[in-house]
């Protein structure tokens, strides 16, 4: 068995190979949103999550969170204290698998997944989501889906993604999918539910409340002077 | 007690094998049940990371629906297989429960098309009802082709258990552990058993989920488990489909059976293998077979 | 005593006896604590619980009191060991002697709340002002002051004044 | 109740207190009441009140300053009645007392209105709590010109105490009363006394060795004359009050003459178990003991003791006994049956100590579920010289550990076990960090959330435990599991945590796990406190009187707290809190008596109609039937004031003082000026 049973264990983000990575790292408080607490912690039903007392059991017991450019302890931090583009747009939002390992670990109580499920909202209502990452292009094609039809097509939905995403992905997998469409275990066909309509018009009367982010289009968001 | 099935979108396609089980499972232990009518999808992780009220009031809707189809029966018991689907279930009663300003909204949208939701119906998991209410007594009276010799590692995954599932414990759960004794297999015990197996992150980003299945399926083989019993559909596409990508990109030589704990128990029950939808799985079981006649394993 | 629609500035007046070991201190801590409560309540601190006589609980009705709240230690914590259980037993049928004179339920109310309590304190006592708020003043004073008029008025009766000042 | 003429009804053997001339004070208790209360208004306000001679409102009542200004008043006023509208009577209401008996005015024609904790503290509407502290004060003082002059009462102290529990503090406590020449009963559960602190080998940050500085003491225990030693003893009844205690102590059989045994330690060996086969609790089940035992080797008494559940003599009466031969002092009686004694005490100490966590109840650290997870108190045992491996620290399967992690905040700062800090875990994992580096040289780990040393010399240990090559990684532990992603993880314990310092998750390999389990009151909390009449936070740790100002007072006279028993302490702050409660009751024996509020109960005989309905009323029996004259009667001795009798009585008889009937009635009337007048809210009379 080689070194380690899987990828590296270790890597520092060491890009700028040729030059000192001398970019500035400070945020003036008048660059932070201090509304961005609040309106996660409301929309989150998490009002815990001020009392974090940043012990890290989060990230340590989430599964994934050696891969993140920010461990969810640190996300906390930052939405309390209102460091929201660099929290819409990492990619802790849209690693989280919503596996509850944190919510269920967490001393304090915090629903962490819940809070990271609002800031897949703000990210997605706020366009912030990275333009070409799957999740979010997954949630959002399988949301119009289930709008639509009442029922997601395993099939339909992912050839949509893929071809959205990454075309060489679907080349990849086409083994996979023969595999599972021989043995009946996918199929083409979207699925739906009798009456779509009563449906839509019942997804389409509730609206959540949350939704006043719409003003902060990312345009007027000025970019972080270098 | 009469049970209302609640299948979700998955165990209509890449789960079609965890429904055939089950049902056949229930059908031979004769679990009175009748599938939910009209049923819509439940949203899973997609809904509520694009719009909470839109996904409570979309589950909401099965809830309503079962309380409307049964009516006149004491209790309403709704079976939800798929891990993801139990666990939005409960999540959006416990939350319509916690939040009255929500809960009027839902209820009056869901007036408007004529349903009524109360919060009367109970959401369960096969093994909460095959373990509690039907009882491992029963089952093993039932038991003809009992698994001797099969060591299984039982994979609960994570939402089954957590955070909102009261029916076992949390971290350590045995409720599958407890069926597989009584089929008659050997119950490996093992620390992965609520580890996350990657989920939907095998679809978008696979270099991050693939070594999270990859870690389970090894650990399993390393105790010497001859199959991973699995009670979600994703968690067993993700530990039997990817396999062969494994092998490849850690170069290992891994091989081993991913089942659902109902095809396994439904095999100690005497189903034959084609009911439980054993063909549609990537690799025949011949290791279970070959056990199961008292041969030796084909691959170790 | 019908509903009548109340003012909407009407202050409801609560008269509380707080037990000593318990109630009262829960109440300091509660103060200690700077927990903040409506202003309605006026406490009488008694050694005990089993101290409150049912005779001061109809007086402070009769004085104009629209709510009286007793607090006491919790079953089995008495300082006293068997004061409060006492206390339990007179206002049960206290309780049903008010119904009968008409006096609404929550206007009377009993709780445990030992010394560490102070949250349950607040909680408490906004929560019967908000009940009692909502039903309206009881204004006995009023009611008898209103007979005594028209019994004044009553041919032949004569009233003697000591009575009417006591009112 | 028209004003004018209010009768003076005293008990008649007073002088008589004429019309009643009252002084007024307001404290502004600097900013704490005159924020949000109206302290000018309200003293305009009681100037205009019937029967108030003087009016005045000043900065801080309780101060020296304040006192004489009321007693000032007295002397030139000639007044005999005295209101202070200020704190809580629980807190100054003795302080103003005490002016006014030294101004020449008997102590109880005093009132105290409380408008801090009860209004200025608790309302943020300066009008409504204004208005709220004239009613109250409206009250008090209608209330006052029913007082009586009254003479405190006061109880002889009995000089004997009882100390329940003999771990450090209760120790301590002893030893200090003892010398002081009371006489002590130590009564203490465990075979022997020593507590939690005899297990333990080093203390922190001085390294003692906890053996060496507490069997001196332990000895001098057993052998001081004044101190009556019940090992193996429980209380079972406790009955009375201050300065007279009745208490049950029940002592357990030991089947061993405690008098005659000298601690041979003949009959262990003689004992047919060749070797010893039952878990020793003292060493946390580590190692094993026979049925007869000792539980350590300093144990205090130094006597043997018989585990009726595992000697087969005791299910089987079938063994050869060959125990009672081999003992030649005949100590062995297999017939003993608990004894029990009664005792007659002024006052008690409670120093009943803690629990630790019990870790099973976190599941992510495995403890129970892989073997070479360790609590702190396991490995104080492992480490001690005296312990299971004679200070040798090896796992469960005896192999010497290369890497150790110390898990720090098990079962505290966590809501689903305890929301506290239990204070000591920080200090004692850097000790066992020390000692465990000391004894194996492997590399030691601590997991931390905030590395907590408060103490003299606490901080100084911290950096030597630094500088001694320990790592320090920041982050709480959220997994200890035996899967292997990396060859070194192979067959050892996997610590996940992230480094939050670094701000990456770790997986650090180690051998054995030790876990720094926090302090929770005993399970037993619930029923001492309702044996003694105390109260018990939330938490269920006993509730002192004040958190700052008495912390080792309980609400109830004469019994006083010590120790952890009162919330998480270590052993110099047990150590000191047993010399304050042997200090407070030292102060009350040699006070000799204990004066006690004047507010008992008595009878107006001709009212009494011999009904007896007040007797079983009574939870002290002080109130009983003259058959002769056909009248109940009260024994001021035995009664407490509690009131209850007086709220029975059905003919209105039974008064009581300081909280008479009419006091409360006036009190009411006051309280409810004006009120209920719900239309126009008049306040004609306002001056």
């Amino acid at each position: 068995m080689e070194r380690s049973i899987y990828a590296e264990s270790f890597a520092l983000d060491v890009t700028a190979k040729d030059r000192l990575d001398t970019r500035r790292k400070i945020k003036y408080e008048s660059e932070l949103d201090k509304t961005f607490s609040n309106r996660i912690a409301e929309s989150a039903h998490g009002e815990q999550l001020f009392g974090c007392i940043q012990c890290g059991t989060c990230s340590a017991a989430c599964p994934v969170s050696h891969y993140m450019d920010y461990t969810p302890r640190k996300i906390i931090q930052m939405v309390r204290e209102g460091f929201k583009e660099e929290v819409l747009k990492s990619s802790t939002v849209w690693l989280c698998a919503s596996c509850y390992a944190c919510t269920v670990e967490c001393p304090k109580g915090i629903k962490i997944t819940d809070v990271m499920y609002a800031l897949k909202r703000e990210a997605i209502s706020g366009n912030y989501y990275p333009k070409n990452a799957p999740a979010s292009i997954l949630a959002n094609n399988f949301f119009k889906q289930v709008l639509n039809n009442g029922r997601n097509s395993e099939g339909p939905l992912l050839m949509k993604m893929y071809l959205k995403t990454n075309p060489f992905m679907l080349l990849k997998n086409m083994m996979l999918g023969i595999k599972l469409f021989t043995r009946g275990r996918i199929s083409m066909k979207t699925e739906k539910i009798r009456d779509k309509k009563a449906l839509k018009k019942l997804l389409n009367s509730v609206e959540s409340k949350k939704k006043i982010l719409s003003a902060g289009k990312p345009a007027d968001v000025k970019e972080a002077a270098v | 007690m009469k049970y209302i099935y609640y299948p979700g979108c998955s165990l209509k396609s890449t789960g079609r094998v965890y429904e055939e089980s089950l049902l056949s499972v229930m059908d031979v232990l004769n679990i009175d049940y009748k599938e939910l009518d009209d049923w819509n999808c439940c949203g899973a992780t997609a809904y509520m990371a694009v719009d909470d009220r839109k996904a409570y009031v979309l589950a909401a809707r099965n809830l309503a629906l079962a309380e409307e189809q049964m009516k006149n029966e004491p209790e309403v018991n709704i079976i939800a297989p798929c891990a993801a689907c139990f666990m939005v279930l409960l999540k959006t009663q416990k939350f319509l429960e916690e939040n009255p300003e929500d809960k009027a909204a839902v209820v009056a949208a869901l007036k408007e098309s004529g349903l009524n939701y109360t919060g009367r119906a109970k959401v369960r998991h096969p093994l909460d009802v095959l373990v509690n209410d039907y009882g491992e007594a029963e089952i093993i009276k039932r038991i003809t082709k009992p698994l001797k010799g099969i060591r299984v590692a039982s994979y609960y995954g994570c939402q089954t258990v957590r955070p909102y599932s009261v029916f076992d414990d949390q971290r350590n759960p045995e409720t599958m552990d407890r069926l597989m004794k009584a089929a008659g297999a050997e119950v490996v015990d093992w620390s992965m058993k609520t580890r996350c197996c990657g989920a939907s992150l095998t679809g978008t980003v696979q270099d991050v989920a693939l070594p999270l299945s990859y870690v389970i399926v090894h650990e399993a083989k390393k105790r010497r488990a001859d199959a991973v019993a699995t009670a979600c559909p994703l968690c067993q596409f993700n530990l039997e489909c990817y396999q062969t990508d494994m092998n490849s990109k850690f170069k290992s030589d891994l091989k081993i059976d991913v089942l659902y704990f109902t095809q396994l128990l439904g095999i100690a029950l005497g189903i034959e293998p084609k009911k439980l939808g054993m063909n549609r799985l990537f690799t025949e079981p011949e290791n279970l077979y070959k056990i199961l006649e008292g041969g030796n394993r084909v691959y170790v | 005593m019908p509903e009548k629609n109340i003012k909407s500035n009407y202050e409801p007046k609560i008269v509380a006896f707080f037990c000593n070991w318990c109630t009262y201190t829960a109440a300091d801590l509660a103060g200690v604590s700077r927990l903040k409560y409506a202003p309605n309540v006026r406490v009488i601190r008694i050694m005990c619980s089993g101290r409150v006589d049912p005779q001061f609980i109809l007086q402070a009705f009769a004085s104009g009191a629209d709510g009286v709240l007793i607090g006491g230690c919790h079953p089995g914590d008495c300082h006293y060991a068997e004061g409060n259980y006492k206390m339990l037993r007179r206002f049960r049928l206290l309780k049903r002697m008010l119904k009968d004179l008409g006096i609404a339920d929550e206007r009377l109310r009993l709780e445990w709340i030992s010394a560490s309590e102070g949250e349950k304190v607040k909680l408490v006592i906004n929560e019967m002002v908000e009940q009692v708020k909502a039903l309206g003043p009881l204004a006995i004073p009023q009611h008898l002051k209103n007979i005594n008029e028209e019994l004044k008025h009553f041919p032949g009766e004569e009233i003697r004044e000591e009575e009417m000042a006591h009112a | 109740m028209s004003e004018n003429n209010i009768k003076m009804n005293g008990n008649g053997t007073h002088k008589s207190a004429g019309t009643p001339k009252i002084g007024f004070y307001v404290c502004h208790c600097g900013h704490n009441i005159a924020s949000q209360v109206d302290v000018e208004d309200v003293q305009k306000f009681a100037a205009g009140l019937p029967g108030v001679t003087i009016s005045r409102d000043y900065k801080y009542m309780c101060s020296d300053p304040g006192q004489e200004l009321i007693q000032k008043d007295i002397k030139e006023l000639g007044l005999n009645r005295i209101v202070v509208a200020s704190c809580s009577p629980l807190l100054h209401e003795h302080t103003f007392r005490k002016a006014a008996e030294k101004a020449g005015l008997n102590p109880y024609f005093f009132h105290m209105v409380n408008i801090r904790e009860n209004v200025s503290w608790v309302h943020d509407n300066r009008e409504s709590a204004t208005k709220k502290a004239k009613d109250l004060t409206r009250a008090a003082i209608q209330r006052v010109f029913f007082h009586k002059p009254l003479e405190k009462k006061s109880v002889p102290i009995n000089p004997d105490v009882l100390i329940v529990g003999g771990g450090i503090a209760g120790i301590t406590a002893a030893l200090t009363i003892a010398n002081a020449g009371k006489h002590v009963y130590l009564v203490e559960r465990e075979p022997t006394i020593g507590g939690h602190m005899a297990m333990f080998d080093k203390t922190f940050p001085t390294l003692d060795c906890a053996a060496c500085i507490l069997t001196p003491k332990m000895s001098s225990v057993k052998a001081h004359p004044n101190i009556t030693l019940w090992t193996y003893s429980e209380v079972e009844k406790v009955e009375g009050f201050v300065g007279n205690y009745k208490v049950q102590v029940k002592r357990k059989p030991r089947y061993v003459i405690e008098e005659l045994c000298v601690g041979c330690m003949e009959c262990i060996d003689a004992c047919i178990y060749k070797e010893a086969k039952y878990p020793d609790e003292f060493n946390q089940k580590l190692s094993k003991r026979k049925p007869i035992y000792i539980p350590f080797p300093q144990a205090t008494p130094q006597v043997v003791l018989f585990d009726p559940e595992t000697c087969i003599d005791f299910k089987s009466h079938r063994c050869k006994k060959t125990c009672i031969e081999s003992c030649d002092r005949k100590a062995i009686d297999l017939k003993q049956v608990p004894e029990y004694k009664d005792i007659n005490v002024g006052t008690v100490i409670l120093s009943t100590g803690f629990k630790t966590y019990n870790a099973e109840l976190s599941p992510q650290y495995g403890y129970g579920k892989y073997p070479n997870v360790y609590t702190s108190l396991e490995i104080e045992r492992l480490v001690n010289a005296s312990g299971p491996t004679s200070g040798e620290i090896v796992t469960r399967d005896g192999i010497k550990p290369k890497s150790v992690g110390i898990i720090h905040c098990v079962g505290s700062r966590d809501q689903k076990a305890h929301k506290w800090c239990s204070k000591v875990c920080c200090m004692y994992s850097l000790k066992l960090a020390h000692l465990i580096k000391e004894h194996t040289d492997a590399e030691v780990y601590n997991f931390y959330i905030d590395m907590r040393t408060p103490g003299k010399g606490y901080e100084e240990f911290y950096d030597k435990l630094m500088t001694e090559g320990v790592h320090f990684v920041r982050g709480r532990v959220a997994e200890v599991s035996d899967w292997a992603l990396v060859p070194e993880e192979e067959n050892k314990l996997t610590i996940r945590v992230e480094d939050t310092m670094v701000g990456m998750v770790r997986r650090i390999p180690v051998d054995m796990v030790v876990l720094a389990v926090g302090l929770e009151p005993r399970e037993d909390a619930g029923d001492m406190r309702r044996l003694f009449n105390i109260s018990c936070s939330n938490e269920g740790w006993f509730l002192e009187r004040h958190p700052k100002l008495a912390p080792v007072n309980t609400f109830t006279d004469g019994i006083f707290i010590a120790g952890a028993c009162q919330g998480p302490k270590d052993i110099p702050d047990s150590v000191a809190q047993a010399g304050a409660a042997a200090a407070e009751v030292l102060s009350l024996i040699s006070a000799g008596s204990i004066e006690l509020e004047p507010n008992t109960a008595f009878i107006t005989e001709d009212n009494c109609s011999g009904c007896k309905s007040c007797i079983p009323i009574c939870p002290y029996t002080a109130i009983s039937y003259n058959e002769g004259t056909k009248k109940a009667y009260i024994n001021e001795a035995l009664c407490k004031g509690c009131g209850t009798c007086v709220a029975a009585c059905p003919s209105g008889s039974i008064t009581q003082n300081l909280f008479d009937d009419e006091e409360i009635f006036s009190e009411i009337d006051g309280l409810l000026k004006f009120a209920g007048i719900e239309l126009e809210e008049t306040e004609a009379e306002h001056a």
